[in-house]
């Protein structure tokens, strides 16, 4: 689990005594410090109109943006961490996960379900950084082996949207091992032709990259997001060299041939349902071929 | 017991250090006055035995990752000659390098059962040290040996993957050629080979690259190997910016043979020999042939064919998941109740 | 006939531009004095048209290889933007680096049959040319195309491969990364492939580099492409050690799509506009994608499985094997024997 | 195909008129300008005894160093290439088959059959540089199609010994489809689990390497073969880069994962016979395993 200290959620001006209800309407673009007003920012899918910047969603936001309203259907929602490790750093990791569950009005680091996008009907799993970094423990990956199982027998494409800074920690080898779980998983629903889409949002990294993300039959990256195994200082203070620029960038992994596209967020539910219809259609067009 | 000469003594083992200066001393003089001394020199070697069993089996985890990493330990070359003595090796990803912090070799184990093993291999020296990258591998490491893993497959060849690293190899390099793509591909294909698969760590078990070649159909450990998510020290400098709180982190990481053992996550505990494995080297290799050579009597039994790969999803849907955390939990709740 | 100002003259086309410039001077006239001209632009315009007939009837192989060459002959975007309009590229090899050279896009043709379309990118200035290498790839180039191509597989869309290039790039890294193996991999994989395949060969067909994403059910050739086991240049430097004999070289080497039609090594020559694609790239365009239907047209009758793979494997056991050429060999006696 | 001015060929001296018959029996080392006898050459592998230096042996040579001794049994000998482009350059391409027929008293630039190594069956082709440059056209391709065929038929071992300077112009477009033909048939054979060793010597390059040659499960060079897809100076040329030490020789292949790794002349027939007894085993002692 890689930390991140660049946190790009939005960040509530602090106003003076008398500005603080007015002020709750604004956001200071940590791109290029305009004040922005967060009803104008929303409509704009939480992208700066000024310069661009792309701010964290939540997986309640991304799903909102990428499913047919009311179509998401959750689904194993009923896992909760356990503190099989007795974890206690600066707090206790039940503490961690308590204040996660609070913060986030969610119970883990991802959401998942199946929904349909402009029609399609998709098994979808959103993770939530907010929730413990991202950090895949024991029910992210329960819940992703489940729903690729889910995607595998009722022959429905998966969506996976990553966002992650890795394995958690605080679950010791049980977080290491979801790695392989739902490698394995994933693996299975691949090799009955299922059509498995991975979205990379800012940042997805560690054991989450370097296993579901990876595996994408197509790979989507949202623009500026960081992606990589290894975090950037680990790297610097290993190899003692100088990152090049825009290093583990969405940008630096497409001119490495490691993603397919980057894709802009106010077309992303668009590409995606382009790519489900072509799917769909070249397994229904032919009937032939359907049955194989 | 063969007690080699350490030049690289642990903290813990300064009390074993005189004992064996003693025996040394008592050699000496016995060979140079030609006195009979081995009454005396036998008396020490058991004191010799006896604190290092002591020492040994009360070793704090963070004494367990540093006999762990322990320069003597053995090292996959060890292994693979004792392993497979008539063994072939094979190189390259066949894409981009060959990457030398993974090696992999065909041969007979006894004389009679081929097989393939493949590992990290950190070097034998610090000039090995360096060319293997301290058994860091990078990308086409991860694909080498997946490659070799395929022709193990073509030749109906078992497959033992010995584990040492202390990850995948954090580079610029790396990053740029898919260090992330290779690993999770290992993770996936493993599921795919269709010849039984043994994974032991030997040695460090670090994170994502230990596991980029640890998907197998049962999981050993030696007894001092350790296997971690994250290295300690990597897990404390993220928690407190503090990379020397790290023995204090491997207490809270749970990451002895001994802990997973507990946690269900693997199969079996290798011996090793009294003190360590890298104060016997011959001991520790048999002890690892022993358990390889019951592991292929097992695999006899099953076809080689979807079943045993059905048998490796299941275990695999089975491990870590939700339900054995639950049934752990409740195992650990009842026996202390019982207290 | 549209015809395009050329920037990029050929010699034989001389004669032409002559006309050309006639007719533009006519058209000045005729709209600056606003008097009615068309009789005799008409005039003129049939007169290049006969011409050009003329002049592209008879172009030696030479002149077809500059043809094949043109600058402003349609690259693949130009095909790609007419053939599936609404379509998603994909981009990266999974393993090192995304091969500009190499371009690959899923979409519809005439809005309901799904294809995807993979060909290599010469580049449409010079920016893009360099940027391109010329549509010379590297092997990071092949494996993006097999990727792709078996994405394809995954969505059931028939592949076409748009064969475009001086060759596979001669370069230390390319080299150094196997290009080699790359194309021989996608020489054998592409035989594995349970979509139809047509490729085309646009320009120019240059040796292993075109043959690289070249294996398919049906291969055609445009009127004015060549297809050949080496470039004119490369075969008159290694026979006389002199590049500037390869016009000569060129008519020894049977490189035309008519030559390989007449050896019955391709299905079918698409026909080109008159004077060549770069003089009308909506009609080369057009022409092209009516071919296209026509295939999937009878690609629909097959069933997508082993047998579709049998068949390909059959057409590749016949082609160019010891018996085609023998019969040919007999053909052309006995057609000497008849004169 | 390329062309390679180096020909290592042992190089009879040329003598003075009275030492004629004599200095027959003498070779002069075009790597270290020893001056050897004949007859320990042979002996040696035909490898120089002073400075290793591995002078090129053709196809017979190769033969009698591999199989078993009269194991070998000729298949196919009876196809002759054709002139069906009408190629003549310096000659017509019929006057070069001819002589290249008369100097290595073969008919083409390939020996195919079956034989035994160290009592292991294999199919195996064995290609002669000495034939016009041992370019592959129809007759080359034709033969290993048809061994390959018959290897996965009667489900032997593949041993290909490529030694060519890829594809053969003269005969146009029918060569350059030999490397998809013989590309396709390998994959069947692979296909049902035939094992493949490629076999690499000076030089394997062009057509030759860009198919068959890099297909193999294990592929073997000889110490300090070239082998490449482009001509060197052709990417010199192209590049305008100087070229890196030992460029495009097998060690350079090794270190970058594109060979399994170089063996000796004098223990090839060894290694080979090893990893054909490997390759038996595995499937001789489980029988379970043996029907799939
Ligand atoms: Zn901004
Ligand atoms: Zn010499």
């Amino acid at each position: 689990m890689i930390s991140f200290k660049k946190n790009n959620t939005p960040k509530i001006v602090k106003p003076g005594p008398n500005l603080e209800a007015e002020a709750r309407d604004w956001t200071k673009c940590p791109g290029c410090r305009a004040l922005l007003y967060n009803k104008h920012l929303s409509e704009n899918y939480q992208i700066c109109p000024k310069c661009n910047h792309h701010f964290r969603l939540n997986s309640r936001e991304w799903l909102r943006l990428l499913s047919d309203e009311g179509s998401f259907c959750p689904l194993f929602e009923e896992f909760e961490a356990e503190d099989i490790l007795e974890f206690t750093d600066n707090e206790t990791y039940v503490e961690r996960i308590k204040k996660a569950c609070k913060k986030t009005n969610a119970n883990e680091a991802i959401q998942t379900g199946t929904c349909t996008i402009e029609g399609h009907k998709i098994a979808i799993g959103v993770m939530n950084f907010h929730f413990i970094g991202g950090s895949m423990g024991v029910v992210v990956g329960e819940k992703i082996v489940r729903l690729t199982t889910l995607a595998t027998e009722q022959k429905l494409p998966l969506l996976i949207l990553s966002a992650s800074g890795g394995a958690r920690m605080q679950e010791g080898m049980f977080s290491l091992l979801q790695m392989a779980r739902t490698a394995g998983a994933i693996g299975r629903f691949q090799k009955e032709n299922g059509l498995y889409l991975s979205l990379l949002t800012h940042p997805t990294t560690g054991g989450v990259s370097a296993s579901y993300a990876f595996l994408g039959d197509v790979i989507i990256a949202e623009p500026q997001a960081l992606i990589g195994f290894a975090g950037a200082r680990v790297i610097e203070q290993t190899t003692r060299q100088k990152l090049p620029p825009r290093f583990q960038t969405a940008e630096f992994l497409v001119e490495h041939g490691q993603i397919d596209k980057i894709v802009e967020r106010k077309v992303m539910k668009k590409v995606i349902a382009r790519i489900l219809s072509f799917y769909q259609e070249g397994w229904s067009s032919h009937g032939v071929k359907k049955n194989e | 017991m063969e007690s080699k000469k350490m030049s690289n003594l642990l903290s813990f083992e300064k009390p074993v250090a005189q004992i064996q200066r003693r025996i040394e001393d008592l050699e000496k003089e016995s060979q140079e006055k030609n006195i009979d001394l081995s009454v005396s020199i036998e008396q020490l070697r058991t004191e010799l035995k006896l604190e290092l069993q002591q020492i040994f089996s009360q070793l704090s985890r963070w004494e367990k990752v540093m006999v762990a990493r322990h320069p003597e330990r053995p090292k996959l070359i060890d292994y693979i000659k004792v392993l497979i003595p008539d063994y072939l090796y094979f190189c390259g990803d066949r894409l981009f390098r060959d990457d030398p912090a993974i090696f992999g070799a065909m041969g007979h184990i006894n004389d009679n059962q081929l097989i393939m093993v493949i590992g990290h291999y950190k070097g034998k020296n610090t000039r090995d040290n360096i060319q293997c990258n301290f058994g860091m591998a990078n990308p086409e490491g991860y694909r080498k040996a997946l490659r070799l893993m395929r022709l193990a497959e073509k030749f109906r060849a078992p497959i033992v993957t010995l584990i040492d690293t202390p990850g995948a190899y954090p580079g610029i390099e790396a990053e740029e050629h898919g260090q992330s793509e290779a690993i999770a591909m290992n993770l996936r294909e493993m599921f795919q080979l269709k010849v039984p698969i043994l994974s032991i760590v030997t040695g460090e078990g670090g994170s994502g690259g230990a596991l980029g070649i640890g998907v197998g159909d049962k999981i050993m450990m030696m007894e001092h190997a350790i296997y971690s998510v994250i290295s300690p020290e990597g897990c404390a400098s993220i928690l407190w910016r503090d990379a020397s709180k790290a023995s204090e982190v491997a207490e809270k990481l749970k990451l002895t043979a001994q802990d997973i053992m507990k946690f269900k996550l693997i199969d079996e505990i290798i011996n090793e020999p009294v003190g360590g494995a890298h104060r016997n080297h011959r001991e520790a290799t048999d002890s690892v042939k022993k358990c390889i050579l019951q592991w292929l009597n097992q695999s006899e039994k099953i076809s080689w064919n979807q079943d045993l790969l059905d048998q490796r999803y299941e275990k695999y849907i089975r491990l870590a998941s939700f339900d054995h955390v639950k049934n752990l939990m409740k195992d650990i709740r009842s026996s202390e109740e019982n207290l």
